[in-house]
């Protein structure tokens, strides 16, 4: 059975290195003393906590909660007792914190009373609404809430869904060994996407280097009796395995920037994601562990069962990293990303940490300047022309670099991989992205300021003319009254017009007024302003006192503040 | 000669009436320059420009009256937007009008604050909710930071609070990769 | 109009604003005419002469010329005077006139001419308008004059060849020897280019220097002189 | 420390240059065989003062010397200089030659990758306009021995008149010229015909036939190395040959045909060596076949109706000129954005 | 000034626009009237230097600018459009030819010349009055671009006599005429030029010497 293969532009073929992590079977990890469970792992909306420091919570328990249409759930991976939350390092290349939560673990690994779904007589929004509280997200590394992918195209059913297996980065091997081992849950979970989609037909896309996995999986379908599913080995390319290129390997179907693959009748998840929407609605197993790749600069390279949340550093010391180990990257050699410290948690994005050194990975050559070989266009997966988004990234020029489709890139690294300048071109990439965002915000935010501002304007206008309008109204109707009351009783006239009395004369009163308020005002803020040339710890010094006074004296009227020197 | 001077002057004729029927005939409205400069501004409303509001400086700008290096908060970065639209020369950022500041916002000590209502007065974005006698606080999304809140507060409850980062604004840095002399 | 203000106005005609250089107008006589001193210079010359006419003329007559027809009446003008001296150039200096050729006419359309009057001589009172005028003329003639000097000794090892044609009997400069080679694109039209670049180059150049130098020990902060209107 | 990718391939800008260097030498040695080793000469003296020339300005610009001198890039400069010049110039043009295209045409635009024309070609285009007479005196192959050749190059007064002629292509226009021409003597006769002379081999000049099938060798390994990619040549050399094959189909008296022009002058080097010189060419697949086509047909015409002997030079330069507008005109639809 | 209405802006913009025209117009009259006579001795004078270059003044005496027949189109000097042929009398006796001619067959085109021929057939002198070739390479036709000072390479036809006409060709074509090398053509079109106007002038040295002044033949 030959299926007719598509292929997709460029690519490269990097050293695979994925052997040696695939000898043993899968192991589980002792508990580490601490977990750090961040509570924004997934693509979308901050979830928000649902524990305090100094609560008690058992493993498969909502720590963070869905916030906003797209949002997915945080568990505790353990039983334990909530030490703190608080923000903690993050894996992630800025080194910056975010709110997470830390739990030590009471050893016991004790279940919460768990859910279970039967799916195929669930509403589609209930079943959706349970993965979103089950914290399924897509583990092949892009992190987004399965629950929203699982929704059918306007059409109300999927041509293809395709399952990704193909795992093009050197060193990973995770879903490889899930496959192996579990591919009958795996299936399973398969099986009820499916169902949620109404696809179909399922394509399971592997990389034809693991021909154990293609075996498992292909005798699981056959145990299983499912029609329609069909385990695929797609030629062995980085990066086969990202999805636009795998959908477009397996049906030859191009997903442009910023289109929903589902209005094309195809959808793709991660082999992984299949698993744990297997242990969800099967077991109902919240998400609170996964399979994660330790290589790289280790003694004995091995995919391991790890708890969300575990220190990476307490995952590697099992596989025996060597001395000279420099970083921690989460990822492949490719795509992954440096760590800014070794004890960050995994998370759901964790497929690998990749253990490097000076040796393994060398820092590059020195930056030659471009000489538009194009090497890079003839690799890039997307068609891009990487070399003159670089040129117009290093000069930022940003509305070019946009025209030439920057926002296409996948960041997949191709070009940086092949460029004889040793450029390095997805660095330039992502700053350009970056700054076209940040610029797109400062645009939001003056626009709106804009619009505030105009906005006030008029309402004052509008208050000024309301009032000139009462003003006169009033004054035209003391004048009446004046001239009314002229004749009957001078004395109540007299008393009831003398705010508003003869006009010039009143207007005259109130700009004085006015004039003196102002002076006292002014001279109320400059005494306070005397204290600016003072260094800040006084000037909070006094801002101190000043509020002690405040509170102290409320009820007096509050006097300007003598100078403090 | 003659000839010469008749065709010359005919032509002459036909060609100023032209001219100044043309003149009145496809005169242009308004000035859509004053937007494209309105657009490069930060829309602050600061008044460090030394004009109400920054449409009235893209005006006088315009107009000529103003010169493009009064907007601290636009930075070097808006002086240099300015000067390509209008042709003009790049000009250091005149220092009598301010300086560069990093984003902030204004932040009200809730401690403090006596409810006097002068700094919503003097918001120009409408960012300050409060009441007279009631505690203020600011919007903090909808704050440009224009520090004309500070100079108003008779208690000086309000400070500015530099943006802090966080993974959504976090920013990838221009790659560089220092070639050594020596290499 | 005080001295300062004139000497502002020369300033800017010569160095700040200066045609060749910096404004990079009237390049077709430029490059066509520099390939040696003589011809440069006596371009030049003219050009200076219609510079300083047009714009005298134009400012005297500038309140009675209406906006809506000014650009026509100013070429009119300025052909009027261009026909002038192209007649008399013609008619005195027959031998130089025939190298100068179809560039004195050109005259009309060198965009310089326009530029001036429109920009300054319809905008200002006859004496400043006229040094304003010379000024950008002597700003052009000194960039022909050096890129004449630099195509005619780098293409045929000669200075103020066809001297005679000015002043009759007077020799050229020989500074190489009868035997150099000659680099011969400098005299052709690339030349041109290349040497007018190379001039430009020199004075950015300059004028960076100028402005490192300046910022590296800021001045005592005093109000400069406004030059008169100044165009964008 | 670096990002992601963490891993690169083992490619450089040295190897790249390497490569070109040596698919060079096939032709070089053809040149050698047939024309003397006076090109080896003239190969030294461009090297020496593409070298001499790029460090002089990398230490002015402040660049590393060592990193960029190593990069190989002015040596292929230098030859495609040495093999495009006439092989008995006088020293000082080759010299003078290779500084203006180091110097001038690369690191004045700001060195490896920034300049927007072929520096071998923009110095052959500065060259031949200056001294039309000395870059257009060819020896026929084998006419002269090392020592003449060493003299003529190093000597100082140039008896070149008598004992050198014009290339085979300006020689067989002249011919053409005067086979037009009703007052010759070769009124009518055909360009086969022409070619009889000892100039001519059996389809271009004698000797250089030779030499254009060793560039010819060296570009075909070059595209099996994935160095450069078919598409330049092809379009380069259809060109030429399709435009040739007009004119020459329509009056061959008066047109060279189009083999010869494939096998004269600066075609197969320009094919393979010139116009695929990745700075300053076309990059996208589309825009190197219009790039190239342009050349081919330019060379062409100016070769037909230019004012100078060949044209593979000039045409290499306007066609430079135009890269950029090509390039963005050419861009190949991204992923998910083209239309089937 | 209140708003003026397009019509009248209209008459009033013309109106200036005219005055301005007659003005200057009249100023350009008056300097072309005070420099015509002047203009015209000037390009006499040119001309007369022209000629005096490829026929000594001393071998005629007659008003040469005014002796002069017009051609027609004519192959034999490869005059497409006409030209002119100024005849030089000593003592109303014919003394010499000077005869517009045009090579065609430039390396860039045409080339202008002035070939003087004597009554007795031998060529007095030839100058090329326009071309384009190649500078540096074949300009050398034109004296003023040749290198050599002391010999210009079109010298080589003065006083070239009719005897020698036959091999007034370039050594290439087994003639007389020396060229430089890689510029073949130029020199060979202007040599191919000056043979055939020598031979024209030869044929039809009677018919234009009897033509009188100002006709057109």
């Amino acid at each position: 059975m030959l299926r007719k293969l598509f292929k997709f532009h460029g690519g490269v073929k990097p050293q695979t290195n994925k052997a040696p992590s695939t000898t043993a079977p899968i192991a589980p990890v002792p508990l580490p003393d601490r977990l750090v469970i961040p509570l924004h792992q997934a693509v979308g909306g901050h979830p928000r906590p649902l524990v305090q420091p100094g609560d008690r919570v058992l493993k498969g328990q909502r720590i963070g909660g869905a916030d906003g249409s797209l949002s997915s759930a945080v568990h505790a991976s353990t039983s334990g007792i909530v030490r703190d939350v608080a923000p903690a390092l993050m894996p992630h290349t800025s080194g910056l914190t975010t709110l997470s939560v830390i739990i030590e673990p009471d050893g016991e690994d004790r279940w919460a009373e768990l859910d279970k779904l039967n799916y195929r007589s669930t509403p589609p929004d209930e079943l959706r609404d349970f993965l979103r509280d089950a914290g399924v997200v897509g583990l092949g590394g892009a992190v987004f809430p399965s629950y929203a992918k699982l929704k059918p195209g306007k059409e109300g059913h999927l041509k293809t869904l395709v399952i990704n297996g193909a795992e093009c980065e050197p060193f990973i091997t995770c879903d490889d060994l899930l496959m192996r081992e579990r591919a009958g849950d795996m299936l399973k979970g398969i099986v009820a996407m499916r169902h949620m989609l109404h696809a179909e037909e399922v394509l399971i896309g592997i990389e034809d280097n693991k021909p154990e996995a293609i075996a498992a999986v292909q005798a699981a379908i056959a145990a299983s009796g499912e029609a329609g599913i069909e385990a695929v080995a797609i030629p062995t390319r980085y990066p086969a395995g990202g999805a636009k290129q795998l959908i477009r390997v397996l049906t030859g179907i191009e997903v442009p920037h910023g289109r929903r693959s589902t209005d094309f009748g195809v959808q793709c998840f991660n082999v992984g994601t299949a698993y744990s929407i297997f242990e969800a609605l099967e077991l109902g197993r919240p998400l609170v562990s996964r399979i994660v790749t330790v290589a790289g600069n280790v003694a004995q390279p091995r995919n391991y069962e790890v708890l969300i949340g575990t220190p990476m550093d307490h995952l590697v010391r099992l596989a025996g990293p060597r001395a000279d180990t420099d970083r921690y990257i989460m990822g492949g050699p490719m795509m992954g990303v440096r760590m800014p410290a070794f004890d960050v948690p995994v998370v759901k994005a964790t497929n690998c940490v990749l253990v490097g050194s000076p040796a393994l990975f060398p820092p590059p050559p020195p930056e030659m300047p471009c000489i538009r070989c194009g090497e890079c266009a003839k690799a890039c997966p997307a068609d891009l022309a990487p070399f003159e988004m670089y040129w117009f990234s290093r000069s930022k020029n940003f509305g070019k670099a946009q025209e030439y489709h920057l926002f296409d890139c996948i960041e997949c690294g191709c070009c940086s991989f092949v460029c004889p300048s040793h450029i390095p071109l997805v660095d330039y990439f992502r700053f350009s992205k970056s700054e076209i965002w940040a610029r797109e915000r400062e645009k939001d935010a003056a626009d709106t300021a804009r619009d505030r501002f105009e906005f006030k304007n008029l309402r004052q206008e509008r208050e000024k003319q309301e009032k000139a309008e009462k003003l006169a109204a009033k004054a035209a109707a003391t004048r009446e009254k004046v001239a009314a009351g002229d004749a009957a009783t001078p004395a109540a006239a007299g008393a009831g017009a003398a705010p508003a009395k003869p006009s010039g004369d009143d207007a005259k009163r109130a700009l004085i007024e006015a004039a003196m308020e102002k002076a006292r005002q002014q001279k109320a803020q400059a005494a306070p302003k005397n204290t600016e040339v003072a260094a800040p710890e006084i000037q909070a010094e006094i801002a101190a006192i000043d509020a002690r006074r405040e509170s102290a004296a409320k009820a007096t009227e509050a006097t300007p503040p003598a100078p403090g020197a | 000669m003659l000839t010469a001077l008749l065709v010359m002057a005919s032509i002459a004729v036909v060609l100023g009436a032209l001219l100044g029927f043309a003149s009145i005939k496809f005169k242009v409205e308004g000035d859509p320059l004053v937007d494209q400069i309105d657009a490069i501004l930060p829309q602050t409303q600061c008044g460090q420009c030394g004009f109400p509001g920054c449409r009235p400086y893209a005006t006088a700008i315009a107009g000529g009256e103003a010169e493009i290096n009064q907007c601290p908060p636009g930075g070097e970065e808006g002086i240099r937007k300015l000067a390509d639209l209008l042709g003009r020369e790049f000009k250091p950022l005149s220092e009598e009008h301010g300086v560069e500041k990093p984003k902030s916002v204004a932040i009200i000590d809730e401690q403090t604050c006596i409810g006097c209502t002068l700094c919503i007065q003097a918001c120009p974005v409408d960012a300050i909710v409060g009441a007279a006698k009631q505690m203020h606080t600011i919007v903090a999304a909808d704050c440009t930071g224009c520090e004309l809140c500070l100079a108003p507060c008779p208690v000086d409850c309000i400070s500015m609070q530099p943006i802090a980062e966080t993974v959504d604004t976090w920013k990838w840095r221009y790659p560089v990769i220092e070639i050594k002399a020596a290499a | 109009m005080d001295t300062q203000a004139y000497r502002e106005i020369a300033w800017n005609g010569i160095w700040k604003q200066n045609c060749g250089i910096v404004q990079i107008l009237g390049l077709c006589p430029i490059l066509a005419i520099s390939t040696n001193i003589v011809n440069a210079v006596s371009l030049g010359l003219a050009t200076i002469l219609v510079m300083a006419m047009a714009n005298l003329v134009i400012a005297a007559l500038r309140n009675f010329i209406p906006y809506e027809i000014r650009i026509p009446v100013f070429i009119l003008i300025i052909a009027a005077l261009v026909t002038v001296v192209d007649l008399a150039f013609n008619a005195y200096l027959h031998e130089l006139y025939l190298v100068l050729g179809i560039f004195i006419p050109l005259i009309v359309t060198n965009c310089i001419v326009l530029a001036r009057v429109e920009a300054f001589a319809a905008k200002n009172e006859p004496g400043g308008s006229t040094v304003d005028g010379i000024a950008m003329g002597i700003g052009l003639t000194l960039v022909l004059a050096v890129l004449g000097a630099m195509r005619e000794v780098v293409g045929s090892g000669t200075l103020l060849s066809g001297i005679d044609m000015l002043i009759p009997g007077a020799q050229p400069i020989v500074l190489f020897g009868a035997d150099y080679p000659g680099f011969l694109i400098a005299i052709l039209p690339p030349g041109a280019f290349i040497a007018l670049g190379c001039l430009i180059a020199g004075r950015n150049w300059i004028e960076a220097r100028k402005q490192a130098r300046a910022r590296a020990n800021p001045p005592a902060p005093s109000a400069p002189a406004d030059a008169p209107a100044e165009p964008a | 420390m670096n990002n992601s990718p963490f891993v690169r391939k083992a490619a450089s800008v040295q190897s790249v240059m390497l490569q070109v260097l040596l698919a060079l030498l096939p032709g070089i040695a053809a040149y050698v065989w047939f024309f003397g080793p006076g090109i080896l000469v003239q190969l030294a003296l461009a090297s020496a003062a593409a070298l001499a020339g790029e460090a002089a300005m990398l230490a002015i610009r402040g660049k590393p010397k060592a990193l960029f001198l190593t990069d190989l890039s002015a040596i292929v400069t230098a030859w495609l200089i040495a093999l495009s010049f006439p092989p008995i110039v006088p020293w000082w043009l080759t010299v003078t030659g290779t500084l203006l295209a180091v110097v001038v045409i690369k690191q004045l635009y700001g060195g490896l990758g920034q300049n927007p024309f072929n520096p071998a070609m923009g110095a052959f285009c500065l060259m031949i306009v200056a001294y039309p007479a000395l870059m257009s005196q060819w020896p026929a192959a084998g006419q002269l021995d090392f020592a003449t050749q060493l003299q003529l190059i190093f000597g100082g007064v140039r008896e070149v008149d008598a004992i050198t002629g014009a290339t085979p292509l300006d020689a067989l226009r002249t011919a053409l010229r005067s086979a037009a021409s009703p007052d010759s003597e070769l009124h009518g006769l055909r360009a086969a015909q022409l070619m009889d002379g000892p100039a001519f081999g059996w389809l271009g000049g004698k000797g250089g036939e030779w030499v254009a099938l060793g560039y010819l060798v060296g570009g075909l390994w070059l595209i099996q190395r994935r160095i450069i990619t078919w598409h330049i040549p092809v379009a380069f050399c259809g060109a030429l040959f399709a435009s040739a094959l007009v004119l020459w189909g329509l009056r061959p008296e008066g047109f060279a045909s189009p083999l010869f022009h494939l096998a004269s002058g600066g075609a197969m080097l320009g094919a393979f060596f010139i116009l695929t010189d990745p700075v300053s060419g076309a990059t996208t697949a589309r825009g190197k076949l219009l790039f190239a086509a342009g050349a081919g047909v330019l060379t062409w015409v100016i070769r037909s109706f230019g004012a100078y002997p060949d044209g593979v030079a000039f045409a290499t330069l306007l066609m430079n000129i135009l890269v950029p507008l090509i390039d963005m005109k050419t861009q190949a639809p991204v992923f998910g954005h083209k239309k089937d | 000034m209140s708003e003026p209405t397009a019509l009248g802006l209209s008459a009033r913009t013309g109106g200036v626009m005219v005055a301005f025209t007659i003005v200057f117009t009249a100023l350009m009259a008056f300097t072309y009237g005070a420099t015509k006579d002047q203009i015209d001795a000037s390009a006499a004078e040119e001309k007369m230097k022209l000629i005096s270059e490829v026929l000594p003044p001393a071998s005629y005496d007659n008003l040469l600018l005014d002796d002069y027949a017009a051609l027609g189109p004519t192959r034999e000097l490869g005059l497409d459009n006409g030209g002119r042929v100024y005849r030089a009398r000593q003592a109303g006796q014919p003394a010499a030819l000077i005869l517009e001619t045009t090579a065609p067959d430039g390396y860039s085109g045409r080339i202008d010349l002035i070939v003087a021929v004597r009554a007795d057939g031998s060529v007095s002198g030839v100058r090329a009055v326009t071309q384009r070739e190649t500078p540096g390479l074949g300009d050398y036709i034109d004296p003023k671009k040749d290198k050599d000072k002391k010999a210009p390479w079109i010298t080589q036809f003065t006083g070239l006599e009719a005897a020698r006409l036959p091999q007034c060709k370039v050594k290439k074509d087994g003639g007389d005429i020396a060229y430089h090398t890689g510029a073949t053509i130029s020199a060979r079109a202007v040599t191919n030029a000056v043979a055939r106007a020598a031979r024209y002038a030869a044929d039809n040295q009677n018919r234009l010497f009897a033509a009188p002044s100002g006709s057109t033949l």
